[in-house]
């Protein structure tokens, strides 16, 4: 795009700009202002319309903060644990316990890796049977002492591999899907960047979802769609347009709660303000279903889940 | 996720020309058999033994007491939610699987007896969009369960399903975490669920519901896993094992209970039932 | 020992004279009936003072019943369960549903091989952490289903080797245990054979632990002791005595319930007898516990678990 | 099974002639090191990093805010049961166990803060053969778990152990039910038990109550599993990898949650105690 190249020259531009005015005699103040102004323009003009394939590519950008960038900046005492206590543990899908305002809450965090090496640990945030029931061993600590349980998801997918089948990773799924719910804490699930099918899902049933604007949720990835439905591994545009997998979408399906906003072009333009505008309304949600008596939670959440689904009755036909 | 390709898992084809006719030629050792007796013998082939695939109301005859079938299926069909176009439209397909199959999606709920036992049966039919799920088949799974609490029968769930429908997105996802919901209420009635896993039961449908039986049982020659062989193949590069996803795979990792030959699956059915009904 | 070449010769002997009496006109009765008193004689005297270790040696017999011979003739409709659902499948250690006067249960069964082949597939009986985890899998079957759960023990001990380590044998067999303690469902142990400390253990913790004459029970092999306490592999026959592990030593010590009787010379000497005896004890604890209130049963379990152990108050010393 | 070599494991050994003196050699580096610095220092040599076994008292000293404790143990002490003979009566190893360590068996129970925190608190002594878990161990666990029960007080056990004690035959291997029931009841009770494992924790007590902790963390050099590298070998001929069974072995594979080094125990189990009480 044409335009992302001259937001950045434009931004490098206003920099330099502020640089001088600190340093020189000169007031440039009114100049920084006005491209400021022209850059806002050109920015809302070529990111407001993102297509779907657009926010897949943002919701996969290298930059975008990882759950851990969140962790650090809204939860305190960041306390990770480890293992299965069965086979070993995953890095792409890492737990433990936290304070959320004071109050002790149990975290679920897809974690993608930044440098090659980090992501060979981290499977590429594809996490593997050892994650998921490391993650379902949580949700028992969780229901003991009663603490919620809050996801962060941004995965592409569950790990797809020999070891992960031997070890019956569709089971693990299942499993997990089963324990979330009838887990009886207050659960809220966090979409922050791909939420990739079943492999999100294993961590995502709660009684709020959350998701940020950019973030994705889908089925299946555009490129598989693509290949299954178009026989032809291009069709990732038209895909990802088809699978309706943005937050404005899952709002309207009633898959998400609440979009949480992105700065302009994207979390990763902004970090802090992103983790600021997923701080408020994190909190916010928090704070509902702490104070909602449990069994109202619980029955809210059977009737969420058990009302997903459109389809017609036979006499409409 | 629906990865396979029909034509790989058809393995019935019938010439065009004498699809009316009486006899068809078995796809695995080549011999012209008579039709009605492929059918007496539960689409098990005379000759070589050769499991051909069973539509969902030739799988409930074969499982159940002759006669007492009542199809209790919810009213139901798919919409289109997401206004969904690939090649085609979704409507059309569904359309089109609709006639060839007879049936309103890739799944029958029904009321049945299996000797003497009455039970909530669901049965999936592969040629249906690859037995995908949707929010119809999640609609009735659901209903099949809820039907079973009503009145305190087992629920038997026969899969054979490439996964989650792609054309409704992320509602089908959602299938997943909706049948789980309704599966956790037949356990608190105490109520058994037996999952036969028959060719295929993959990605989205094996790791939900499938998965959550109380006693799972494989047909022979089922396939079973997450990710087909192409995904891990093209995404991992892995040398795969040549009973990867068969039902011995399964066993040998512990992912199911049984494994039974089509002819004695009926038996074994109401073998594991007679522990959980007081007669 | 001599005394056993005898005895075989003598019933040899008179095998050979029924055989006679069949056929011929010459009635041998009388001259049977001699011989068979005095073997009964020779008998008592050989095996009613069985040391310690000679009997370690008959729970290790290899014709001795395994927990499959005494699962055919005492219960009906054996339906055997595959798999932890996480790892694998198990062949030393078989779970699965069964009628015992027409009710259903739940079986758990160590199981040894007669074969080399059959051996290596149930490594000779010493159960993997598959094992231990599907015989808690299904111990959640007995609990949703109300299931009395019944436990066949025989294994030397659980298995040693790399794969058990890295798949946590410790915490499945820990896990177990606590499993057990809490299982809210009449529960009956059966040491058949060999009782190999915490890999019996495992599937051990019960509210009727019932045991064979002849079959062991102890915290470590008479080798593993002979071993480490006297650093001498040779003193087998001293550790199996100083260890107090078998059935008569064990009631004393209240761990074990009833003794079951075996015939003369162990119960490889008349199966189809000890199967007998033993489906008539078992019987027995199974109506007393089924008909215990649950509240009573998991009441006395605790307390029998948590009473055990013998210790000094420091003002005896 | 306590089927360790005590001198194996004892690695600081005093010159006889020295053992009253000041100073003591590091077995790992070979420097003489001023023994009240070694203590200041947690037992870790200054030099080379090397951790030194902690007594009970010394690890108490380490983990909990000073003059904090109180023993609250039962008073008492190992009968014979067996009336148990090997090399020597058992009677015998007990007191020449006790005239060593000065302590009744191998654990201490008391009640202790830490950062502020009260918990109950049990720490073994692997001086005390072995830090085996005989009937006094097994119950004064249990009365350990009792106590915080009645007071509402987390549960902290420290393992080193080699195992259940073999002079007490079958009830030893009962203490690993023992405590099972009791800590059952804590779990009800919905109180924290944390699960510190140290060089060693094996056989009969990691398979049992050290593994069965809310969270379980192992000091750094902890030996940690349940078949001994000589028992695998002797009966399997397997080859080990060279962190067979030590802290990074167990957190590889899943067993435990956190490794500590032994100078950041005490805040490690400050951070993780804080979630669960409420202050
Ligand atoms: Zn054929
Ligand atoms: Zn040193």
């Amino acid at each position: 795009m044409a335009e992302k190249r001259a937001i950045e020259l434009l931004e490098a531009k206003i920099q330099e700009l502020r640089e001088l005015n600190k340093m020189e005699e000169i007031d440039m103040s009114s100049e920084i202002a006005r491209l400021a102004e022209k850059l806002e323009a050109l920015k809302i003009d070529t990111y407001s319309n993102l297509s779907d394939w657009e926010r897949v590519k943002i919701a996969r950008h290298p930059e975008r903060p990882y759950a851990l960038d969140y962790i650090d900046k809204i939860f305190t005492d960041f306390y990770e644990l480890h293992g299965d206590r069965l086979i070993g543990d995953d890095r792409a899908l890492l737990v433990g316990l936290a304070q959320l305002q004071g109050k002790p809450v149990v975290l679920l965090a897809q974690q993608k890796g930044r440098s090659t090496e980090e992501n060979k640990q981290r499977y590429f945030g594809m996490p593997r049977p050892q994650g998921y029931r490391k993650a379902k061993r949580i949700m028992a600590l969780a229901e003991r002492f009663s603490f919620p349980l809050i996801s962060l998801i941004d995965t592409p997918g569950a790990y797809p591999g020999l070891e992960a089948e031997e070890f019956n990773i569709g089971g693990a799924i299942a499993n997990n899907l089963l324990a979330m719910a009838k887990l009886p804490t207050p659960t809220i699930a966090v979409i922050i960047g791909e939420g990739g099918s079943g492999g999100a899902l294993a961590v995502g049933v709660a009684d709020r979802v959350l998701m940020l604007e950019n973030a994705t949720y889908s089925v299946i990835s555009p490129e598989g769609a693509s290949a299954i439905l178009w026989k032809d591994k291009g069709k990732t545009r038209q895909a990802a347009q088809a699978l309706n997998l943005t937050a404005e979408h899952l709002l309207k399906l009633g898959v998400v709660d609440e979009v949480i906003p992105e700065p302009l072009g994207g979390a990763h333009k902004d970090p802090q303000k992103t983790v600021a505008s997923l701080k408020e309304v994190l909190i916010r949600h928090f704070a509902e279903v702490c104070n909602t008596p449990l069994e109202e939670l619980l029955s809210a959440r059977y009737k969420r889940y058990r009302s997903f689904g459109c389809y017609r009755t036979l006499s409409d036909r | 996720m629906a990865i396979f390709k029909e034509k790989h898992y058809l393995r019935v084809k019938l010439d065009k020309e004498t699809d009316e006719s009486l006899w068809m030629q078995c796809k695995s050792c080549g011999e012209l058999v008579f039709k009605r007796r492929v059918r007496e013998n539960n689409n098990i082939c005379p000759y070589c033994g050769e499991y051909f695939f069973l539509t969902a109301k030739e799988r409930i005859e074969s499982l159940i007491d002759e006669g007492s079938f009542t199809d209790i299926s919810k009213p139901i069909m798919a919409a289109d939610p997401l206004l969904f176009q690939d090649t085609k439209p979704y409507p059309q397909r569904i359309e089109e699987a609709q006639q060839k199959t007879g049936l309103a999606d890739a799944i029958i709920i029904g009321n049945a007896a299996i000797s003497g036992i009455v039970v909530v049966v669901g049965v999936m039919d592969f040629r249906f969009i690859g037995g995908s799920m949707g929010s119809v088949m999640g609609e009735q799974i659901c209903h099949g369960m809820e039907e079973a609490i009503r009145n305190h029968y087992p629920f038997i769930l026969v899969s054979s399903s490439g996964g989650a429908r792609i054309q409704e997105g992320i509602l089908s996802l959602m299938q997943m975490a909706k049948t789980s919901v309704v599966r956790a209420r037949l356990a608190e009635q105490r109520l058994p669920f037996i999952s036969v896993m028959t060719y295929p039961t993959t990605a989205g449908v094996q790791a939900s519901i499938a998965s959550l039986g109380d006693v799972i049982i494989a047909e022979k020659g089922a396939m079973i896993g997450f990710a087909g062989r192409r995904v891990i193949k093209g995404t991992i590069a892995e040398e795969l094992p040549p009973n990867y996803q068969t039902d011995s795979f399964a066993l040998e990792h512990g992912s199911i209970d049984r494994v039974a030959n089509r002819e004695y699956l009926r038996e074994e059915l109401s073998n594991v039932l007679r522990f959980f009904v007081r007669q």
